[in-house]
């Protein structure tokens, strides 16, 4: 360790908030720029399956809720990408990436939305997991990114509630609701498990990004204490959770449970989820169709600033 | 009172498809400012509907909610005007669109806040803030897609044309317009013709677009004569109303 | 039994949402002998699902007639693969995908007319007639589009690709699968596989199409776990029977 | 007249044929051109109000049969242009000029079909006035296309009859299919008057065509014979035609009825109608987006062809 990169860890250690402009490793930047800037695609990504079922929300309130819930996330794209800017990367070199397979969003998104209940199965696994993720990342050590997951864990909190009370709904139902229900939370389940990442043991990064405080828990940690919240509340529900092997371990005061399908994450991750294409299509066609308009700004704008500049009369 | 209902459905349902048609972008948008402002603009849209088909289904006395109204209705009994269930086409189209309708949707907000009836005026007070907010918006974008690139320009001047046969049916009369204008519940629709003219004609110039001469009126909505569009719009909205019938949501 | 009208919903469901599919192209084709063609192999396909699903009505017991169950099940309780739901693309992925559904279509068929039930033996007499012709023009056209323009073969090409993957379903057995097949009333999944193979590396061959080396099997439809696009097709296609629930037409 | 012409118009006289190879006036071909072009692109657009609801039909077996029907029209529109091709212009160059706008197809496909009563009225009354006005062509002068006459006749009364019967359905029906029927007949009661034509007094080429044998009746006549025709259909269903002075007539011995609104005819003839640019946008996209697979299977052909060319050993 130079002696740079010894006073930047002394300072992470105290829990001091690195800020853009301060010295930092560049292996620091370059892990928060991935990391950062996947959370981001991921809120854009994650508009797709939700965006799905707005035209046919089954009231108008639901619909409502569903439009702001998408709003925030755009939103939440919006800070994240604005806070990895002040790392030195533009909006626009990050979404290249995306759009040419270099950086990836999570792979729930993967994940078709199939009927009305998995708008509440989201809300309420796959916010749930990912605020799990989140909440200690507001304590992470760069301090534009604390300052965002602060501010997105308080929507994405009520996001969560609002996809536990569809599923409350759906779950109190008609024997036909309380099905969808029942289905989405089979087909959630292990894939929102997958969120927190495989095992630590076979984690390669984690060792330096949680003595960098990027990092806070380990994976399996985090996948635990998303178990062992979210059992009782499926219990609330009636619901089953898919797995023959969840059971309560009184000796570790936790659950037991069935580690999910590893193979099917490696799968999803080299594109064979049963949507990648569709998604990743999908914000490449966007972006593609949309060019026309960001050009039509830009020279809009030029034409503009050429106009107020030629209306002020040349000092000379 | 049959009137007034009928007037009460034709907002609700102007904003109801209107705002229906704008969510069919989420995700899709050009720019994420965009994905947000149209998500925005599409929940704003909801909003209203539910004020609007709200009331008309308590003056009606038939036990009719706003979701009732909204989702157990089929293509003729919808009163919208044929402009709002066009189809998206390309993002200036959905913008050009927009802003013919925000254009008179903020005329006819102004109006209704001296609404004789005060609940009319109380749902226009609260709407209009939201809509001045659309119109501004969509009649910023128009001139700066009209006044940008060639292409640019070339699409705005091809989505004003497709749509501007369109817009004349926000002001033709009939007699349920005039029953509420009487009553002062309304204005009478062509009222309102200058006021959307002068907005129109400056935010189209800004734009360096050219007004169509086209005087031809497609119209129908109002009076449950749809395009061939608002059938598929339905099929998909009402499809978990209609598949399970008395569920709760 | 169970088994059995598992069986028959799956080989219904295939040929409605198939027909489903190609009825969109009504009207929209690149010749008018492809509009008759294809509206040939629609109405083919409807009539082979009457069969199907009426035949699974009837063992069923439950008085659901084959209408009830196209437009009164929702998408989970559909029992078609994921190949047939995938939207049409442009005609040469329509016409690829019908291919490699045909080819299977065509062995299964086969199979079945000696299937020990002798009214499913009697429904693949009747249909396989009208699926060799389907097969015949559907491989022509891919080894005639294949084998043509430096744009149709790179557009079959990537047809292939895209629809490859959700070809491995149709040979993949689960319980219901073993039991039928051990009843004799329909061939094991994968017993077709030898003679799709055949068929398909030889258009595809005189096609100068190149087979994809990927593997991975996308699969659910066959369980009810659909793609997202079954929902609109459902939307749209039940929209009369689920909004006028009881009506005669 | 030159002798020819005379010779000519006697034949036409006597009941004669006219066949292909066969000297005939320029303006009997232009005058056929024109209108069996007209009825073969009506054949075509005509697949497009019916088509938007073979995928909402609401039974199999009513999907099955408007699929028949549709299969039949795209046939009927292969009669006509082989028809029109004995006449020396190929199907393209028809085509060419109903995509340019040079060449019309029946106004009545302009309107649009809004519920599925409208598939019945579309069946009942637009191919029961198409009857009508085709009944007589199969009479005409010219030998192929009184034999397209014959074929079409016998297809078309065969789908009226199915689109009386979805009428019969429909006014039976609940209330609302009732309504629904009522709806259909409102809306395609003046434009199925319109499709004969406006008045003989303001046709201008009507003289001559009958001379010809290229018209049979006036358009007046056919009008006045389906009026009389339908009446008592409506009747039978129990619907009322939108028309305050229709009354039979004693005297005459047919119905008095209103004039259809000629303004609305003309306005929609000019491109006006509800779904004039929706009609021919999706045919010159259909045509636009099928170039390249005519282009593959001309270049295909020519593959094939040289390839067997070259297979055979020149005959030295």
């Amino acid at each position: 360790m130079t002696p740079e990169e010894r006073a930047f860890q002394e300072r992470v250690d105290r829990g001091e908030k690195i800020e853009p402009k301060e010295w930092m490793p560049e292996g620091y930047r370059k892990t928060l720029i991935r990391q950062i800037g996947q959370h981001a695609h991921s809120e854009i990504v994650g508009q797709l399956p939700e965006g799905n079922w707005i035209t046919r929300a089954p009231t108008l309130e639901r619909k409502a809720i569903l439009l702001a819930k998408v709003q925030d996330e755009a939103g939440h794209g919006l800070y994240l990408y604005c806070a990895a800017e002040t790392l030195g990367v533009s909006r626009d070199e990050l979404l290249e990436k995306l759009h040419s397979g270099k950086m990836k969003y999570s792979s729930i998104f993967n994940y078709p939305t199939l009927n009305w209940a998995d708008i509440g199965a989201v809300g309420w696994l796959v916010d749930g997991a990912a605020i799990m993720n989140q909440v200690p990342l507001q304590r992470t050590s760069y301090g534009p990114y604390s300052r965002a997951m602060i501010r997105i864990c308080k929507e994405e909190s009520f996001h969560q509630r609002q996809g536990y009370d569809i599923m409350m709904k759906m779950a109190q139902g008609t024997p036909e609701q309380k099905a969808m229900a029942q289905d989405a939370l089979n087909r959630f389940w292990y894939p929102s498990l997958m969120m927190f990442g495989p095992s630590d043991k076979d984690s390669v990064h984690s060792a330096q990004s949680m003595a960098w405080k990027i990092k806070i828990n380990t994976n399996d940690e985090l996948r635990q204490k998303f178990v062992d919240q979210t059992v009782p509340q499926a219990d609330y529900l009636g619901l089953t959770i898919p797995d023959p092997n969840l059971a309560w371990n009184e000796e570790k005061g936790c659950y037991d449970f069935s580690e999910p399908d590893w193979s099917e994450f490696y799968d999803v991750l080299a594109g064979n989820g049963p949507c990648n294409k569709e998604r990743l299509g999908a914000r490449v066609k966007a972006w593609d169709d949309g060019a026309w308009f960001r050009d039509a700004l830009s020279a809009h704008a030029e034409k503009a600033e050429a106009r107020r500049r030629s209306a002020i009369p040349a000092a000379e | 009172q049959a009137a007034l209902v009928e007037f009460l459905l034709r907002m609700g349902d102007n904003t109801l498809i209107l705002g229906h048609r704008v969510s069919e972008w989420c995700g899709h948008s050009p720019v994420l400012e965009e994905d947000i402002a149209l998500a925005n603009t599409a929940l704003d849209l909801i909003g209203q509907t539910q004020l609007w088909l709200g009331l008309a289904g308590e003056i009606e006395g038939q036990e009719r909610t706003a979701d009732n109204l909204a989702y157990l209705r089929d293509a003729a009994q919808f009163r919208n005007v044929l402009l709002v269930e066009r189809p998206n086409g390309d993002f200036g189209n959905t913008l050009m669109r927009q802003f013919l309708f925000d254009a008179w949707h903020h005329v006819m907000l102004t109006a209704l806040q001296r609404s004789s009836d005060p609940r009319v005026a109380e749902i226009a007070a609260k709407a209009i803030k939201e809509v001045a907010y659309h119109l501004e918006r969509s009649a910023d974008l128009v001139i700066r897609l009209g006044d940008g690139t060639e292409e640019s320009h070339k699409r705005m001047q091809a989505s004003l044309e497709d749509n501007w046969s369109y817009t004349g049916e926000l002001f033709v009369a009939d007699d349920s317009d005039v029953a509420v204008a009487e009553a002062g519940i309304a204005p009478a629709p062509d009222s309102l013709r200058a006021g959307w003219d002068a907005v129109v004609n400056d935010v189209l110039e800004q734009a360096t677009l050219k007004r169509p001469e086209g005087t031809y009126v497609h119209q129908g909505g109002k009076r449950g004569i749809h395009t061939e569009h608002l059938g598929y719009i339905l099929a998909d909205m009402q499809f978990l109303q209609r598949a399970y019938p008395g569920a709760t949501w």
